[in-house]
């Protein structure tokens, strides 16, 4: 393996990546879901490149990080790109958990956690949602209440990736009901095999379960798993969501391939194979559908070349974010165009009626997770063309007196 | 009695039943059931006289026209209720009677208003039978494919080609050379199978020759049928989203306050009262024979299935996480809608059969 | 002519009201625009059927209606509906003014004004709307400022129909700007030829001139032209807006001719002539809008059902408003799908290609005029559903702190 | 000197030139003009080195690739500026690129470049030209229909058809039996003429038969370079509606604040954004002489035409009333929106073309 030297050049730097890649390919690649398989992968490949002091690049030394420059990131992203990187599991960990842990957590915490991160030997994930708190977070009700130097835990969450593999969670809790909604939180870390969590698949519509619900009975935490301040959660939340698209450590490669999985090409060749591609009007929504899928090519390839150019990627994110599912749900009724009423019923090994189904089921929930339209048109109305906000009507209401939550149907 | 009043003490005690009897949770049991349906429910709309609701007084039903038949369609829209009253007392009852088989009518009508016969049909446009005169009768060769309810019914109709011909033909369940397949739906609260025939002896229904004829007026009543079924489904799906939209607090507010779910909840009502008074149209235009049927027919054909579908999709929408979990109903309504899109055409399909109708 | 008798029946009524339609043919019809020839001719139907004792039949027989039941309105509505009813100009005054008059207006202005109006010797407009208060008209900034008993008015309305042929205006204006918007306004009556008034035609993107700016210079109005109280304008203007849309007089007719006016028949008959009618592409966007079409047809026969009906219109519409606003914009875009680059640059006796470029030109203010379609979307989400309104930030603020208008493009 | 800062400057340059020279009344004024442009205007756009940006440096120009032309185009899109460089600087320049003629690039290609020559070209689509030899060179006869500045041009090339297929022709302007006519157009900031030529003399640019190549290679370049002209124009009325939303005040509040309002302008923003990536890659494409240029100019040329028609109708609905009228910029880009989504072909057709592409 190629060792670092001490006055290793950012070429040189990128020549190790390079190599470390090509030597240890048989780690990559290949995983696609969030079984428990893909988290070993995970680990596994996450251990290696920390053995290779490859990981945490522009971490501090003292965390386990290399302490090198942006441009080192750069270079790595660079490097890696030709490949796929196994740490979906972990990005939530590397990504959200450990910057917020670096920026707000105490000397412990950060000593306790991120070296045993940056490793894979913990595995995070985020306890934020809850059934009454969507697109309002801040509006969450799961109480901690002081218990002598503890706390205890009791509420629910939802929509959270990886609880049944994780390690521990960053939680955010209300602990003062009688202040506004953003005033009276704190962050903490639990350890997700605490008696009391209890953690549940959320079935979704298309029948799999790549989310949790997390419930908290009577969990105690202890008074230093704090994050931050009490009471100033919400101010470690935030630095835990800016995070959210930043990319760590191994982090970088993927996007591309990612959005735009060739939905064109699956097209045309099930309207070649059951019939329609001499359809006029099939040909229209085949081509509408290659046209969205080269604008989102072509827009995360800018967002790439922002990215290794060391730039803040403009609005193409979240651009890229509703084009993206609304080309997933474009191509699944197209997808379903072609199938005609083989797409409501079909024999059991019929794959494509299987494939276009379970895209159609699955396109409202792409929609949605990570951010609804709604809310993501807002963030391009207010942050990119400078639209001013709402009025705010609970930014001085106590919590106790704010109505949160509900919904009937 | 005036007609609204008909029609409105129809609803109420259609939906009353289905209220009561036939909650999410028993709509959901019954479609996890292995056949998809409960005879003791077809049993009850005997009872209630649903069953019979289209069948002429003659022969022991109520002679309902689909203004009727709509309002049924409309609540059963709105239940998702697997039961099979679209295969057997829409599309069954309507295939006999437009058969003018008078025998055949006798036959079969009275079981069906006494809930004692469930008649699945062969659609023509996914129909390959072909037909010959055997020695005792005629013998069937071929398959129908999505055949509604085609796997529990009593007796399977097909179109087959003969020579003459396209023809109706009546199955009966236990049939030699009959074997029917569940097949796997998107539409988890209506099964389809597919009805395959290997020298199959059938009876002609209505005259040899006839089945296109037939086919086509059964289609365009088809059509009506289910676009009263969908502004059933489209109507639930509004009041669905406007419930949680009014109740459902984020940021201080209810989500309803906010113009971009407002908006859609409008964009909603938009569709649905259009789709609303073009399923009226089409059912009006069956029940007085209007020579414009055609043209209703696939105006709702088009416009209902549309409008539905993406209701049910703002539906989702509107509720946000909660929408996209299996435990949530407001899946049942998208698989429905997406599915009724499918079942007798494209909607892209109905377009250009109007532009043909409209003799262009 | 027939004449009534004090017993008649309401078959008698309605007989009465077919004889004098089927006698006085030759003062219907034909007359499409607001042009002064349509006022002439609208004046002299309305005269006619003053003397007739036809003209405002619900109306009290002081003000010189006939004092007869709604059943005699419907009576008379069923029996117009084959004519085209030539009263346009005047609907604005007779069905929007003269009630405010008669609900709010004190008796001088009453015996002053509505026997006038009734006969056609009177036109009236309404000057509510202002640059800077579109959709929210209460938001205007008009002044009255007492002189002695009378009023000296400053401001700028605009979007104002009929202002250039009209004899007298019903005027919102801010009597005191020290309260909330909705407490502070006056109605007054005003003198279309008063000094001070400049009325200028409001040229639109078709090229034509529907509307009008009206200018108030330091127009003075006398202290009994105020209709209501002082300060007490909203309520009045809400009766006006209220009855924006019911027909009184001789209106009713005319509504479901209006609405959906073969477009399709045209698009078909366009395709036929410019080919295209074989383009199964364009096949699709015709039957759309045939579609589109049949639904506004069969939306407006309900309406009109339940006008005769005597039953209050349901959402229908709004929701007619909505999608005749989409149906003409729509056939107005598949117009220029037939056109093709004919509709880009055309020969000036290419009837065609100014014929669909005109709908394209109108389209988008077929969309605004009459209320926005997010205000109807409002109207349909709090009014039709339920859903609550959105808070309120100026309902307690006075309106001189207000902010409203502008607008920087 | 690196390539993004030569495009910042050229752009910083040409917006400058263009907000103080050419503010929306100079552009009112010159479209209302008998010709619809202002001689001194292109002189001026000539002194900047803009008509003959797109000539080689041989030639006198400026030798710049489509990257550069796009920067102009998307500043004149902006501006709205009636001045014929899309039909002389972008389709006369490049027809003569293509063709290959190195004569006639040496005759006409300077004048272009010192604004001494506007060039208009009868894109082959709306042309039934045909050319037969005559005694003293070719003789054209026949029509091209929505020529752009073809009434003012000083040369105009037409493709026709020859013996050997079809060709690319120069007629001078004075040419016998040319006769122009100009035609009411939508858009009232860019003129279109018919071009009727009668026994007409012309001289033959490349070689016969080549023709083809040139007119679809031109199209290529023509969906390109108009792609980034409605980028211009889309990002125009983008910012026109958002400063609106933003300053105008309803209700107690800016509009911009309303969702209906604010998710309208990020839909125009998501739209913009996309089409801005469209025109960048088919006019990368362009310069990069990419396999794909067909396919790159296809997906800009139906997608940047429909989002700038969206646009630019949005941007009519968020200034309500005020929008609609004549004095208000909003309708000359909606005009202009509109005709270009027609010029070179319509999105339909692109798409079909597409597939084509494709091998599908």
């Amino acid at each position: 393996m190629v060792q670092p030297s001490a006055d290793e050049s950012l070429d040189g730097f990128r020549a190790r990546v390079r190599a470390w890649f090509a030597e240890n390919v048989q780690l990559t690649g290949g995983v696609k879901d969030e079984s428990f398989d893909a988290v070993d992968v995970a680990r596994r490949f996450q251990a290696a490149l920390f053995d290779a002091r490859l990981a945490g690049l522009t971490w501090p030394a003292e965390y386990g990080g290399q302490g090198l420059t942006t441009a080192h990131q750069l270079a790595f992203n660079e490097a890696a790109e030709p490949y796929v990187v196994p740490t979906m599991p972990l990005l939530i960990g590397l990504g959200m958990c450990a910057p917020t842990l670096l920026e707000k957590g105490t000397q412990e915490q950060r000593e306790e956690h991120l070296a045993r991160m940056l490793r894979g030997d913990e595995v995070w994930c985020q306890l934020f949602s809850e059934p009454g708190a969507g697109s309002d977070v801040a509006g969450l009700r799961t109480r901690a209440v002081r218990d002598g130097d503890d706390w205890v835990v009791t509420g629910q969450k939802v929509w959270t990736s990886g609880a049944h593999y994780s390690d521990y969670g960053l939680l955010l809790a209300r602990t003062n009901p009688d202040v506004p909604k953003h005033l009276g939180l704190t962050m903490f870390v639990v350890d997700m095999r605490a008696p009391g969590v209890t953690i549940r698949p959320l079935r979704q519509i298309t029948g799999g379960s790549g989310f949790n619900e997390v419930f908290f009975d009577d969990v105690h935490v202890p008074g230093d798993a704090v994050v931050g301040e009490v009471d100033r959660g919400w101010q470690a939340a935030v630095t835990t969501l800016m995070n959210e698209r930043v990319s760590i450590g191994a982090g970088g490669g993927g996007l591309g391939r990612r959005l735009g999985g060739g939905e064109f090409a699956a097209l045309a060749d099930l309207a070649r194979r059951r019939g329609g591609l001499a359809d006029p009007v099939l040909r229209q929504s085949l081509a509408s559908v290659f046209v969205e899928e080269r604008l989102l090519e072509l827009l995360s390839s800018r967002i790439r070349e922002d990215v290794r150019a060391g730039r803040t990627p403009g609005p193409q994110g979240s651009v890229a974010k509703l084009a993206g599912a609304q080309l997933a749900r474009h191509a699944a009724e197209v997808g379903l165009e072609v199938l005609g009423s083989g797409g409501a019923a079909w024999e059991s090994d019929d794959a494509d009626a299987e494939r276009w189904t379970q895209a159609l089921l699955g396109a409202p929930g792409n929609a949605i997770a990570g951010g609804t339209p709604e809310i993501m048109k807002n963030i391009l109305g207010e942050r990119v063309l400078g639209l001013p906000r709402e009025p705010a009507v609970d930014r001085d209401v106590p919590f106790r007196e704010l109505r949160v939550g509900g919904g009937r149907s | 009695m005036s007609a609204p009043t008909v029609a409105g003490d129809l609803r109420a005690s259609v939906r009353g039943y289905l209220e009561s009897a036939a909650p999410e949770a028993e709509v959901r049991r019954i479609a996890e059931t292995p056949s998809g349906s409960d005879p003791a429910v077809w049993a009850r709309l005997a009872d209630l006289g649903l069953t019979g609701l289209g069948v002429p007084e003659d022969f022991g039903g109520a002679g309902a026209g689909f203004a009727e038949l709509g309002v049924v369609l409309e609540e059963l829209g709105r239940s998702l209720l697997p039961a099979p009253f679209f295969s057997t007392a829409v599309l069954g009852v309507q295939a006999l009677l437009l058969s003018g088989d008078a025998a055949a009518q006798a036959e079969y009508l009275p079981q069906v208003a006494e809930g004692r016969l469930r008649v699945a049909v062969g659609t023509v446009g996914a129909s390959t039978v072909a037909a010959v005169p055997g020695s005792r009768g005629w013998l069937l060769d071929g398959l129908a494919d999505g055949v509604l309810d085609g796997a529990t019914a009593d007796l399977v109709l097909v179109f087959a080609a003969a020579d003459d011909g396209p023809a109706l033909f009546a199955v009966p369940a236990d049939a030699a050379g009959l074997s029917r397949t569940p097949l796997r739906t998107l539409d988890l609260t209506r099964r389809q199978a597919r009805v395959e025939l290997h020298a199959t002896p059938a009876v002609l229904v209505g005259s040899a020759g006839d089945g296109g004829r037939v086919a086509a007026a059964l289609l365009d009543r088809a059509l009506a049928a289910l676009a009263a079924e969908q502004v059933g489904g489209a109507q639930r799906v509004l009041e669905m989203a406007v419930e949680y939209a009014r109740t459902r607090y984020q940021f201080g507010r209810s989500i309803g306050s906010f113009q971009a779910v407002k908006h859609r909840c409008a964009d909603m009502l938009i569709d649905v009262e259009r789709a609303r008074v073009a399923a009226d149209a089409a059912l009006a235009a069956v029940d007085t024979s209007a020579a414009d049927l055609p043209v209703a027919a696939r105006v709702a054909g088009t416009f209902c299935g549309e409008a539905y579908f993406a209701a049910a999709a703002s539906n989702i929408q509107v509720h946000g996480g909660i929408g996209f979990t299996w435990e949530h109903p407001a899946h049942l309504y998208y698989r429905r809608a997406k599915s009724s899109q499918l079942l007798f055409g494209s909607p892209g399909e109905h377009r250009e059969e109007l532009m043909r109708q409209l003799g262009h």
